[in-house]
């Protein structure tokens, strides 16, 4: 099968636990990228560090793992020193919006043509079940013990505010979604966001009683909605899938190629 | 006493870790004795063969790691294959009938005891099979008293599951004692 | 396009983790888990070719070989 | 509740002593080995009506525990190799505004992301000279769930004492491991309360003014005094200033401050030196097993001691030095490329005496392998 | 007069230069802590580095000068371990938006009772003119000598995507608005943000040929509109002047009281 | 263009050196002192088609210098102390995962906020320990703009040699003072370019296995050959492991390949020194000033000289105990309190001979200051 | 409320920096520069006491004096 | 030649840098001097009193600050009351009427100029000011030729503003030809 082509079975079975959710956007991503039909050699893939970013292992691309929550920056090296590469940066929540915020808000700000994929499972899996900026409010983590008191990101809308041009948000249950919605991102021309969610059965589904992997993806089914649908209207605490922010803007690498046009013009 | 150092190993759900930690603790607050416990961390500890270690004695325990454990438990194939290797020779391996097939050459008193299968047929809850093992290690080894263990479990566990807990530690214990070594 | 016909379930027992995904969200219920936690194709003939397992498996453990694609593969020059 | 008999482990030993010690703020970002740590606080703070947060990195994490302890509360983060790198800055800042706090390394395999999990010591001297422009700085350490009690409250007693930023060095090994713990009763460690100024409302009062004996007495945020506090270079009222005098003056306090303060701060145990041929000096994790060498060489009848630091910054050279002053040779052992080898050698004469029992591949290191480096040494083989 | 009680005068005449708008905030936030009514001792200023951090220098309450970009980590301690006191954090766009962009939207989420005052003179001042994250597409800086490409950051609709309860943005120009919403942004009970543009003639307005700083204010005067005004439907470019948030939500420190009592009654 | 003759800032001369060097692609964050290294590269890069990029922080910047390299380019990004202390993380990542680039910081008075237009010297300990965990690191710096250039060459020929990240440590003094310098001509100063695989695509290729020569050839993002970049802990194809001999091996690795080339890195001049009974040691500007005394003073017929440090980190204390041989007196000068004193008391036998003349008050040091320091020492009094 | 009467304009000399923001914006035209860049009332009497200068100023360099003002500070009792 | 050390002060906007720039540039660049020039930075450097310090010689210079100036240039009082004790004692210190007010007690050849004056009367913008300045030092000094400096400012300078400079220097080297010192 192709999708194995583009990972290095020699790391398989990975190291994640059981029914984790990072394992179906691996997946996911996998299917996306044999639609794009690009060369391996063209795709890289950034990535920090948490359960999540350790997907870059897996993958047969030119793959740079980071520091926790610096993938960004680092993609920026890349993109704007080689801009004909691809450059895909999967993230954790606590890495991309956490420590990882600022880089975030900045990124999306320049328009950089880069894919940050948040693989949102509302905790710190790595370090073993702290809360995170996406856990929720009342959620139970090993930091929460008394109940969660920190309000949640919406990844989209800050996305989107900071200057995202291309913003999405999927489940793994919604694994065929998701392959699009990341193929349509790589092909953006601008920075663009996929905001999985994805279930954490070990920290966050046992703390907070939500059952195994599949009862999480059940959850993920019942609780989401696409965008602007009536079930929303009906029960606002559903969560909306879809694209929310696809527009053209210019993208910072090809502006940068205008300065230098300028710089090289003589008018400094 | 002579100074015991043990290997507990398994898989990550199993309990392996709690049970060491609950042993040690036993032995330092209720048997006047010195224990370190220690276990791998990281996410190797996730998923595949998981361990801890615990040295119980009488005198400070300054080194905390266990390199040839005299006591070594296996609740997992790959737990044993990773691990018989190190035990002292002659030392103890207990391992599980429904999960561990033996080897033949391994230099110790290998005990193979049906704790899982005994605790699946008298209380019918996979949770507790860890202090069936610890029941049977201490059936074995008399490291601690049953008594000194329960009080542990006590202050540890909410009251609803303590009957539970004891039926699965005398069960572990009579498969211990029975044994033949 | 015509409707798949299943070949075979390819099973990676390796690279399965018995998580249950593909079990329970099998639309025919033909998957299930053996006493060693891996999975099984329990009711074959039941399978729709929907691939719905194969693309949630989160540990790229199964995957769905059907008949047209056998052919596909075998038939490039066609 | 005291006298108690805990069986914990050696992060969540470092919490309840910090509670002992009076903490009751706490902010921090989750890192192994240091985790525990936060996870214990989170619970443990709020029964006292303390505070935990959970801030969004390491840097924010510093920045808030400084902020807290200028509204007067005991104040502490906790962090590994790479939060720690990232808390430099702030750092540096508590250094030189003065603000008492404490932060704890429970060190890992580095540099970089290294081995998360792994054991290793090799942040000693950055815990000296991580933070840019000259400075000093108090670090501790310990290699028993007991020690990391009492230095954990010695820790905060030098942090008020000194009005100066202290920091806990632990390792991996003594973190994550658990054995017993007595939590001595009320009163039976001291505990320095922070030193808060006698000065009127209304009267002239000087944050950044040392008194007779050293201290600068301190004045919470929120109460009669205002003033200000910068990472500036500033003068007695906590102004900034360029004033070469003023600035050259600032800089000696901050130094001398804890340099002649050396043997206040400085703890150590010390094993069998009394006849010792060979030295060994050793602390953290690595101090138990040169312990457990020297235990056992010494029932065998060898002329082996111990030397255990507690404090490496400032360094004790004068109590190295002295301890060594008989031994024909003296054997570093530590996990890392020699660190405190290098200071042991700037204190001692015939500095060819020093070696190094070390491994850095990630692993504890085991008695064994210091046997068998000393049988080497001593020119035997292994 | 009043407004004096609440400087230290030693330190006047200012090291701003001539025109700064960073005085004109000075001023208004005088007038707003005049018409609070609060006590001197009530109030704790924390400030990160900048011209606009030089602020804290110059009010007599407790002045807390940190590090560039941190200065709300710092707040959140103060805040945090002392809820009693009323914390107002000005911050230049460059402290608050470029390095220190991660703790403004945390801040935000936690949605803690502090009043961030962004000093926006979409350049970094103290440094010599460099381009920030507000500086504007176009503009003209020392980093961008043929004119910048970067986009700007809505400070606002930031502000609000984070999880902000107050949300305003007025001009040095408009000093009685600025004012009022100081006043107001102190009072409120969660996090609240006041953007203030502000002149640099030095730097911003020298290299943009925007004339002095009176000609600043008129550009201010000129090119800013009420929020949902007509002229903003005729004219988009305009920017709005307003409060754009105003909401309530439970305040962190109020939340964490609960979390101790939980606490103390034992529930964990 | 070669031989060129300009009059200009140092900073601008570590701009034109670094695109003499091959730079095309710059990171930064603006600091005092060394913001027109940011502000000139953003007019020179666009020009030659290179890319100036201002990040939202220094970590940014590191990291974004990191990334860039990784595509075959050689990269830059500069800062002052504050900037440094947050970068010891990605600079750690860049030494562990092996990334050539080059970090300027131009020092200003320290610690934290300091003083942060004066000039200082205070970073010299942090460029070596800065960063958690074992490591070494190499640090380069000079005194006039023509050494600047030099010495920027260097720092990228270093870099690109030893695949590790070079410190250029220069001063707020020389960063910001304009004088002459001459642009060599193309050639004139050797340019080592990076060294790629030559393993053809399709063939295993080992980014992290050292040559015979201890060199690894390395493959840029995009090109034929796919690997993987950590800062974990990491085997020769670059994936992570907790292997402990690999741990091992790769730390040695990563210390050795700078000590054992500590000749290759090693720059400095000298200037009276065969018959030299005080010999002065000094680097960046307070080099200026002590050769301002020496000159001064042989001039009226005392044996003094100067040995000038261009390359601090390895320290080469070999050069100093063979140039210190015969010296009465060493007298360091630098502009902290002794960072490079330590060094040289390790280096040379009787380490009683050395003394510190400093300043720490924000103060350049004068050549007047120096003399006086050096009547003192010789008991003359000032 | 009354509408206040001018008392004085107070200019600190040594505060101003003559920027020239008062001047400006002064709707009544009342005050300019000196020589020394520093402002002074040109024309006290045209002005209303609108106090946009007093606010405006980024240096605290000028006050408006009441009468009204005068009063109430003096007449505290009443 | 004797090595001249030279400080110009006065306040921000004057442009004192720019002239201490192109004195020093045009002394190595088109004299075969060496030279450097430094400068106060900071907030100070803003508003107040800013400094520019220049060291001519025809060998290299190590130190590159000035302690004692032979040539000071204050233009305005307030730098000239920060500076004036700095002067090297019968050093040169240029002073521009208008703008400050001298002190009869310095050890030093005062030399005032209306230079502002001239410039405003003869040119009409304060812009060139500085570079009046800079051609009554010369004129003074002689310590690099106008040609000289002229080519310096050609490179700098658009060509449409050459000819306003060239006066303002001319302007200045007349002031300072024919000053008695
Ligand atoms: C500077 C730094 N701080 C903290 C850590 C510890 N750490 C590693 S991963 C992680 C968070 C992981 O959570 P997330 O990003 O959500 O990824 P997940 O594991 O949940 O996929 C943390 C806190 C680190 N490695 N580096
Ligand atoms: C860590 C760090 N990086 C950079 C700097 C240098 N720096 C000081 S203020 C500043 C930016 C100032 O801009 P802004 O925040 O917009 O304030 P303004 O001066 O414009 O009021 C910078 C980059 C610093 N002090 N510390
Ligand atoms: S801990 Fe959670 S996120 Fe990490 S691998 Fe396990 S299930 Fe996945
Ligand atoms: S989803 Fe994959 S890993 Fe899970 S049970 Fe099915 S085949 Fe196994
Ligand atoms: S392809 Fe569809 S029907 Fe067949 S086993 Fe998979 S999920 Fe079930
Ligand atoms: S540089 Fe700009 S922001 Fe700074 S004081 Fe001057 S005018 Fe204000
Ligand atoms: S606004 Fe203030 S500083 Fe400006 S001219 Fe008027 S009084 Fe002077
Ligand atoms: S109060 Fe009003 S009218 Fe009077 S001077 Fe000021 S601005 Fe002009
Ligand atoms: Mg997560
Ligand atoms: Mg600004």
């Amino acid at each position: 099968m192709a999708v194995k082509d583009y990972i290095r079975e020699r790391f398989f079975p990975h190291l994640w636990c059981p029914g984790c959710g990072h394992g179906i956007v691996l997946n996911s991503l996998l299917r996306a990228v044999e639609q794009l039909g690009m060369s391996k050699n063209e795709i890289v893939m950034v990535s920090g560090i948490g359960c999540s970013s350790r997907i870059s292992g897996y993958v047969d691309f030119h793959t740079l793992h980071t520091l926790h929550g610096r993938a960004l920056a680092f993609a920026t090296g890349v993109k704007m020193s080689k801009p004909e590469l691809n450059v895909i940066v999967p993230m954790g929540d606590g890495d991309a919006l956490a420590i990882g915020g600022n880089h975030f808000i900045h990124a999306a700000r320049r328009n950089i043509a880069m894919t940050a994929l948040v693989m949102n499972n509302r905790i710190y899996g790595m370090t073993g079940g702290q809360y995170s900026p996406l856990s929720g409010y009342g959620c139970q983590a090993t930091t929460s013990p008394f109940g969660n008191i920190d309000y949640s990101f919406d990844i989209a809308e800050l996305a989107k505010a900071a200057g995202a041009t291309y913003v999405a948000r999927t489940t793994t249950y919604h694994a065929k979604q998701m392959t699009e919605m990341i193929r349509d991102a790589v092909l953006h021309d601008g920075f663009s966001v996929v905001e999985i969610l994805t279930q954490c059965p070990t920290y966050y589904g046992r703390r907070n009683r939500l059952g195994d992997a599949a009862e999480m993806m059940d959850w993920y089914k019942s609780h989401t909605t696409p965008i602007g649908s009536k079930a929303k209207e009906e029960n606002p605490s559903l969560i909306e899938r879809g694209v929310f922010v696809q527009r053209d803007k210019p993208e910072y690498c090809t502006e940068y190629d205008k300065v230098i046009e300028k710089a090289r013009g003589g008018q400094a | 006493m002579e100074r015991c150092r043990l290997v507990f190993s398994g898989s990550g759900g199993q309990g392996v870790i709690t049970a060491a930690i609950i042993l040690a603790e036993t032995a330092v607050l209720f048997e006047g004795l010195e224990a370190t416990q220690a276990q791998a961390y990281g996410p190797e500890a996730r998923g595949g063969a998981t361990r801890s270690d615990i040295i119980i004695a009488d005198s400070p325990i300054r080194y905390p790691k266990v390199t040839q454990p005299n006591v070594l438990v296996c609740l997992t194939q790959e737990a044993y294959t990773k691990f018989y290797p190190i035990i002292r020779p002659g030392g103890l391996l207990l391992t599980d009938s429904r999960y561990v097939k033996m080897y033949s050459k391994v230099d110790a008193r290998q005990v193979q005891l049906p704790m899982y299968k005994s605790v699946m047929g008298e209380i019918g809850k996979p949770i507790v099979f860890n202090i069936c093992m610890l029941g049977a290690v201490i059936g074995i080894t008399e490291l601690v008293s049953p008594e000194s263990l329960m009080k542990v479990l006590e202050n540890r566990i909410p009251a609803g599951f303590i009957e539970l807990n004891r039926k699965a530690l005398e069960i572990g214990m009579n498969l211990g004692k029975n044994c033949k070594i | 396009m015509a409707k798949a016909k299943l070949k075979e379930h390819l099973i990676n027992r390796e690279w399965c983790k018995g998580c249950g995904i593909c079990v329970h969200f099998c639309p025919k219920n033909v998957l299930e888990l053996d006493a060693q936690e891996k999975v099984f194709a329990a009711r074959p003939e039941d399978c729709i070719c929907c691939r719905l397992c194969e693309i949630r498996c989160p540990d790229l453990a199964i995957e769905i070989l059907t008949e047209k694609q056998e052919a596909s593969e075998n038939g490039k020059s066609a | 509740m005291g006298n108690q008999l805990k069986f914990i482990q050696g992060n969540e030993v470092c919490v309840e002593a910090a509670l002992y010690a009076g903490l009751d703020f706490y902010a921090g970002y989750p890192i192994t080995p240091s985790t525990e740590v936060a996870e214990h606080m989170a619970k443990r703070l709020p029964q006292i009506g303390g505070k935990f947060l959970q801030m969004e990195d390491e840097i924010a994490s510093v920045c808030a525990i400084v902020g807290a302890s200028l509204t007067g509360h005991k104040v502490m983060t906790a962090t590994s190799g790479p939060g720690f790198s990232l808390m430099q800055e702030g750092l540096g800042y508590a250094i030189m505004a003065e603000i008492p706090c404490v932060i704890v390394n429970v060190q890992r395999g580095g540099p970089s992301t290294g081995l998360p999990t792994g054991p290793g010591q090799g942040d000693v001297l950055q815990a000296r000279w991580g933070v840019h422009g000259d400075h000093s700085i108090i670090a501790l350490t310990a290699s028993t769930h007991q020690d990391v009690f009492e230095m954990t409250v010695h820790a905060f007693n030098m942090a008020e004492m000194f009005r100066t930023p202290v920091i806990l060095l632990f390792d991996e090994v003594i973190g994550h491991m658990r054995e017993k713990l007595i939590i001595p009763e009320e009163g039976e460690i001291q505990v320095v309360d922070r030193l808060r100024t006698s000065v009127k409302a209304g009267v002239d009062y000087h944050p950044y003014l040392p008194r007779e004996d050293g201290r600068l007495p301190m004045s919470d945020f929120g109460s009669e005094h205002r003033y200000n506090v910068t990472g500036l270079f500033h003068d007695m009222w906590g102004f900034p200033t360029g004033n070469p005098g003023v600035v050259h003056e600032l800089l000696r306090h901050l130094n001398d401050k804890i340099k002649n303060n050396a043997e206040t701060i400085t703890r150590y145990k010390e094993y069998y030196l009394e006849d010792a041929r060979t030295v060994l000096i050793s602390y953290g994790c690595s101090a138990r097993s040169a312990l457990h060498v020297v235990e056992n060489r010494r029932a065998r009848g060898e002329r082996l001691g111990l030397l255990e630091l507690q404090s490496l910054w400032p360094f004790p050279y004068g109590l190295v030095e002295e301890k060594c002053a008989m031994a024909r040779q003296i054997v570093v052992v530590e996990m890392n490329m020699g660190q405190i080898t290098r200071a042991v050698k700037r204190a001692v004469p015939e500095p060819e005496r020093v070696v190094l029992a070390n491994r850095i591949d990630g692993v504890f290191i085991t008695p064994t392998d210091i046997k068998n480096i000393l049988r080497l040494f001593q020119g035997k083989g292994v």
